[in-house]
């Protein structure tokens, strides 16, 4: 198997371990960090994917990756904020699993 | 020439893994900080190293950025996030 | 390919994985987010070894530096907040139940990847065959700001997004820093104007070789995080038009070019020939201004002080 | 390919420049924020019909951005389906706007209009895209607009629901990007057309529709990937959770058929019929989960929610219809649009009229809900006659939409759909009437009401009554209809 | 290979020994103070040989500038680091490892 192959392959394992985080990690901060790894596995697949042609790399998923890594890191910053605000008003940084019950609107 | 380097490149980054172990074990924040600072001079290294047996100069300016980088997130540890030491959470 | 190169992939793969995952199930979060900036700095070389230095470019100055320290700055906020909250504390009930499926889809997905690998399609020809009319030499930039300048447009502008949503929250204020001491304020000194022609070289260089917008933004950004972190704050009658004036300029100009192109009856965002290299330079500049007021202020985490209540 | 016919004006380009410039120009000058959002979500309403005179000349306008062309750079395509889902985005844009101008106060207002102006931008750039790496981004921008305003009244439920929404957006464009990694590299192009030309069956396919399909089913908030919209739905600010309801997440959908209708239906095997079928057996749990939780929601927000994850499922028995007789079936495809019109109309009324008895009465409690067809009649009004069409009964275009999707069913011996289809309605009048009959309670008690402007009840009733007016005016709507699903499917089938 | 290429790649496994034992000094050494004095060891004479190294091997004045500017910038880089963690421990009183 090529080189490229290889990471294709790694990226196919960091989104399923980004997945499997997403859904079994309680806290919000590790939520995110799952979010970014699932996102890294996408864009490796996406790349290394292109693989070894001979007409040297194809910079298209070159640059959908450089477009996705600024996606990912404007989410991020605003996941970060949003993690911060909701602990400040509710007291923990994570997602209260139960069903929203009746209670006063914000 | 060409197998040096990439021999050189394979022992570095033999090296980063063990130094990996460091991060993982701890046992303060600053020991896992200092791991990672080497990890960002090793992978400087590697990327020069890389530089020279592919021809491509673009590296070195991976490096750079890197070199550059490594600073910022260390600044922003020593400055924001070193947990206080009754948060230290996993003494030894 | 030689043993050597396969052993380096082989192991870059390992590492990346083994990196997620302890990033991802390590009982502290101080040492998740140390795996995660490593986890970067080795996606970095991933890039590197597949042949996308543009990608590690971006890597190094975005994913693993300004999102480490973002995610840094975030945790040492979370332990004032909420102290107790930032052990793991993870579902028991969910640990097993989904991770045979998710090693099932992955596998499959792993099949549907190695299907595709002998004969990868791609654009590479049609790139190379129009970069001479792109006005710019490097194929990645051509892309970005020319033949998929449109992606980058919205791009820019989900920056611009992330920023304003993050104002509308109205986080609580930044604690007023410790004086930084006079190491930390050689460093300062030594490093920002570094960052700054490095952030130049940058765009510069991105017409031709690997670099660009976002890379120097990114690293003229840092620069900017590690002013706050040394204590440096704006200067209050700069906190209001003039910081917004940076943080819009770039997506701001980018609409402006778009805008004034429509108006001479060309399709949106064609450049005339003569002229791609220059408003590609022009757009390029504004973004990176735009893009490192941006990450810096959303580092920052809230609106900067003596904002006149509207 | 069809010929390029340039109209007048690139109308596509300005329907997708001035929201966002918009955006940016408020977000540098926050004090005229209010005015430049007022005004382009207006300027979109004639952008949009300049656009449709074009449509109905062309059938298909292409905009080649840059000059470039497919595969090399991207495509703006406008047709009469995008028309529609960019005419309930205009319609239901202006009159959540015009609501929102009275229901923010100022201060708030300022950060309120760039984040709607960079939603509206994101969506009618999504409509209007052809490319499906342009689609992830413009996703990503619809998103992250979304998530802010569901936060943006800032309280402990508005904050868990959009974190919640957060992840959810992201997890699906991030898979759904996963799925155009696997396309991109099988058939070397990102847009729609050539896709459609080189797309073959097999595993890449296979699995980049399945990537795809859970990615922007995630989003569509579709049975059981709901768990995220009633919490963000509910707590968001009245007229936010209006533009969640009626545009978000038909905006996944509309990706989706369009990814069905010219990509994959076409394959035959796995990806055609069965995927189908899958897709219509959650849209039928949807019905009976979304309407039965919607009649047990003690809050009205809550139910409407609810009845939202319902309403998605009807969008999606389309699917089955379509695959089982093995050929495109415009009358199911017909009865989609037409829904989704009605559900966009209806819903966005229903859930400014819950912002109204939330500003009247400081809670929006069913039990509690006394008097207020006194006090607020035109409220009343407009969430009974949006909850008719949402219940699918006559006159209203929710009642056409449903009965010509009844049809098509009945025409193909669907009866599994048909059942549902009627418990659904009758779980529908259930909870709709369950709101309604609390309106007319006499008051146990004075409480303290807080008067309601009457923009923000003009508004409500003008969509209930757009709702309605949709069902006494089909004749004039079905040709434009039979435009968007006619051709499409027809050219997809060899 | 000639003269300067036995000479770089001896420069080059010399650097690597000292990256080598930076990392075995982080690995072994029982205190926070006492790894720091190793992680400098690699910092600035592991990275500095390999720079010399390749310096020899680019035949360019402007990539061996551009090389050493890069090690400069690791040197700075690191000493602050290494400082600030060093004072910052002794602020927090992390303990001295005695024999």
């Amino acid at each position: 198997m090529s080189a490229a192959g290889f990471y294709a392959l790694a990226g196919v394992a960091l989104v399923v371990l980004g997945l499997y985080g997403l859904a079994v990690q309680a806290h919000l901060l590790r939520k995110l960090l799952a979010v970014n790894i699932l996102g890294s596995g996408v864009f490796l697949v996406l790349v290394g994917l292109g693989g070894p042609a001979d007409a040297g790399p194809d910079p298209v998923p070159h640059a959908m990756v450089i477009t996705g890594i600024v996606v990912a890191v404007s989410a991020t910053a605003l996941g970060l904020v949003l993690m911060l605000k909701l602990t400040t008003t509710s007291g923990r940084p994570t997602l209260e699993d139960d069903a929203p019950r009746e209670g006063p609107e914000a | 020439m060409p197998d040096l380097y990439h021999a050189l490149t394979l022992f570095l980054l033999l090296n980063l893994g063990a130094g990996l172990w460091r991060v993982v074990r701890g046992p303060t924040a600053a020991d896992r900080m200092l791991a990672a600072q080497l990890f960002g001079t090793t992978a400087v290294a590697i990327l020069l190293v890389l530089a020279q047996a592919g021809g491509v100069a673009a590296l070195r300016d991976v490096a750079l950025v890197f070199a550059l980088l490594a600073a910022v997130a260390a600044v922003a540890f020593v400055r924001r996030a070193w947990p206080q030491p009754e948060d230290e959470h996993d003494r030894p | 390919m030689s043993l050597l190169q396969t052993g380096i992939d082989a192991l870059l793969a390992l590492g990346l994985v083994w990196l997620a995952w302890r990033a991802l199930a390590c009982p502290d979060l101080f040492r998740g987010i140390v795996l995660f900036i490593a986890f970067g700095l080795l996606m970095a070389l991933a890039w590197v070894r597949l042949e996308a230095p543009d990608v590690a470019l971006a890597e190094a100055a975005i994913g693993a530096g300004l999102t480490g320290a973002l995610l840094l700055a975030a945790l040492a906020r979370l332990n004032r907040i909420a102290p107790a909250g930032t052990r793991a504390d993870t579902r028991e009930a969910w640990r097993n139940a989904p991770a045979l499926l998710l090693v099932l889809a992955g596998a499959g997905l792993g099949l549907a990847v190695l299907s595709l690998l002998p004969e990868p399609a791609g654009l590479q020809a049609q790139v190379a065959a129009e970069l001479g009319r792109s006005g710019v030499s490097n194929p990645v930039t051509a892309v970005l700001l020319n033949f998929r300048g449109y992606d980058t447009l919205l791009e820019v502008l989900v920056l611009l997004l992330a920023l304003l949503a993050a104002w509308s929250l109205e986080a609580e204020p930044p604690r007023r820093e410790a004086a930084p001491g006079p190491v930390l304020d050689l460093l300062l000194r030594l490093l920002l104007p570094v960052l700054v022609l490095a952030a130049a070289y940058l765009l510069w260089a991105g017409a031709h070789a690997p670099g660009g917008a976002f890379q120097a933004g990114a690293v003229l950004g840092a620069a900017g995080v590690l002013a706050l972190l040394a204590g440096w704050r704006l200067q209050p009658h700069l906190t209001g038009l003039p910081l917004r004036l940076a943080i819009v300029i770039g997506p701001g100009g980018f609409l402006l070019v778009a805008w004034a192109l429509l108006l001479t009856g060309r399709p949106l965002l064609e450049y005339p020939p003569a002229l791609a290299g220059a408003l590609i330079l022009l757009i390029e500049t504004l973004a990176t201004l735009s893009i490192a007021a941006t990450l810096a202020v959303l580092f920052q985490g809230s609106r900067p002080a003596a904002e006149p209540p509207a | 390919m069809s010929p390029v016919l340039l109209p007048d004006l690139p109308w596509e380009a300005l329907l997708i420049l001035l929201p966002l410039t918009g955006a940016a120009a408020g977000a540098l000058w926050p004090p005229a924020a209010r005015a430049i959002g007022l005004l382009t979500t207006a300027g979109g309403l004639l952008l949009l019909a300049g656009l449709g005179t074009a449509v109905a000349d062309a059938q298909t306008l292409r905009h080649a951005v840059g000059g470039w062309g497919a595969p090399l750079g991207i495509e703006l395509r406008a047709d009469a389906l995008s028309l529609v889902f960019l005419t309930a985005t205009a319609l239901v844009g202006l009159g959540v706007a015009v609501y929102a101008d009275s229901y923010f106060e100022r201060s708030q207002a300022r950060g309120f209009w760039p984040l709607w102006l960079f939603l509206l931008g994101a969506l009618n750039a999504l409509f209007l895209s052809a490319d499906l790496f342009n689609l992830y981004v413009t996703l990503e921008l619809m998103g992250l607009a979304a998530v802010a305003l569901t936060a943006f009244s800032g309280g402990r439920a508005a904050l868990s629901g959009a974190m919640r929404y957060l992840l959810a957006t992201l997890l699906g464009s991030l898979v759904y990007l996963l799925g155009v990694a696997l396309l991109y590299h099988a058939t070397g192009t990102l847009d729609f057309s050539l896709l459609t030309q080189r797309l073959e069956a097999g595993p890449a396919a296979r699995t980049a529709l399945g990537l795809m399909g859970a990615g922007l089913a995630l989003k569509t908030a579709l049975f059981p990937f709901h768990f995220w919209l009633p919490p963000a739905h509910s707590s968001a600010p009245a007229p936010v959770s209006a533009l969640l309801s009626a545009l978000v997440v038909k905006a996944s959908f509309y990706i989706l058929v369009r990814l069905w209708l010219e990509l994959f239906a076409p394959l035959s095997g796995l990806e055609g019929a069965g995927t189908g079928e899958v897709l219509g057996w959650l849209g039928m749990a949807a019905i009976l989960w979304g309407s039965w939780q919607a009649l047990r929601q003690p809050r009205v927000k809550l139910l409407v929610a609810y009845s939202t994850v319902a309403q998605i499922g009807y969008l999606f028995l389309a699917f089955p219809l379509l695959t089982a007789a093995g050929l495109p079936d415009p009358a199911a495809w017909r009865a989609v649009l037409w829904l989704v019109l009605a559900h966009a109309l209806a819903k966005a009324a229903m859930f400014l009229a819950a912002g109204n008895l939330l500003r009247f009465g400081g809670h929006d409690r069913i039990p509690d809900l006394d008097c207020v067809a006194q006090r607020l009649p035109l409220t009343v009004a407009a969430f009974a006659l949006a909850g008719i069409s949402i219940a699918g009964l006559p006159p209203t275009g929710g009642f056409i939409g449903k009965w010509l999707l009844l049809e098509a069913a009945l025409l193909q011996g669907r009866w599994d759909l048909v059942a549902v289809m009627l418990l659904g309605g009758l779980l529908a009048a259930g909870y709709v009437f369950k709101v309604v009959g609390h309106f007319f309670t006499p008051a146990a008690a004075g409480h303290a009401a807080r008067p309601v402007p009457a923009a923000m009840e003009w508004t409500a009733l003008t969509l209930a009554i757009l709702a309605l007016l949709l069902g006494l005016a089909p004749a004039w709507l079905l040709p434009w209809l039979d435009l968007a699903v006619g051709p499409g499917p027809a050219e997809a089938v060899p | 290979m000639t003269g300067p290429d036995y000479l770089a790649a001896l420069l080059l496994l010399a650097g690597a020994l000292f990256f080598l034992a930076g990392t075995l000094g982080l690995l072994r050494f029982p205190d926070v103070y006492t790894r720091l004095h190793a992680l400098t060891k690699a910092d600035n004479v592991g990275l500095g040989l390999i720079v010399l190294g390749l310096s020899l091997q680019s035949g360019s004045w402007l990539v061996a500038g551009k090389l050493i500017l890069i090690w400069l910038l690791v040197l700075l880089a690191g000493a602050s680091v290494s400082h600030l963690i060093a004072r910052g421990a002794r602020l927090r009183g992390i303990p001295e490892w005695r024999r």
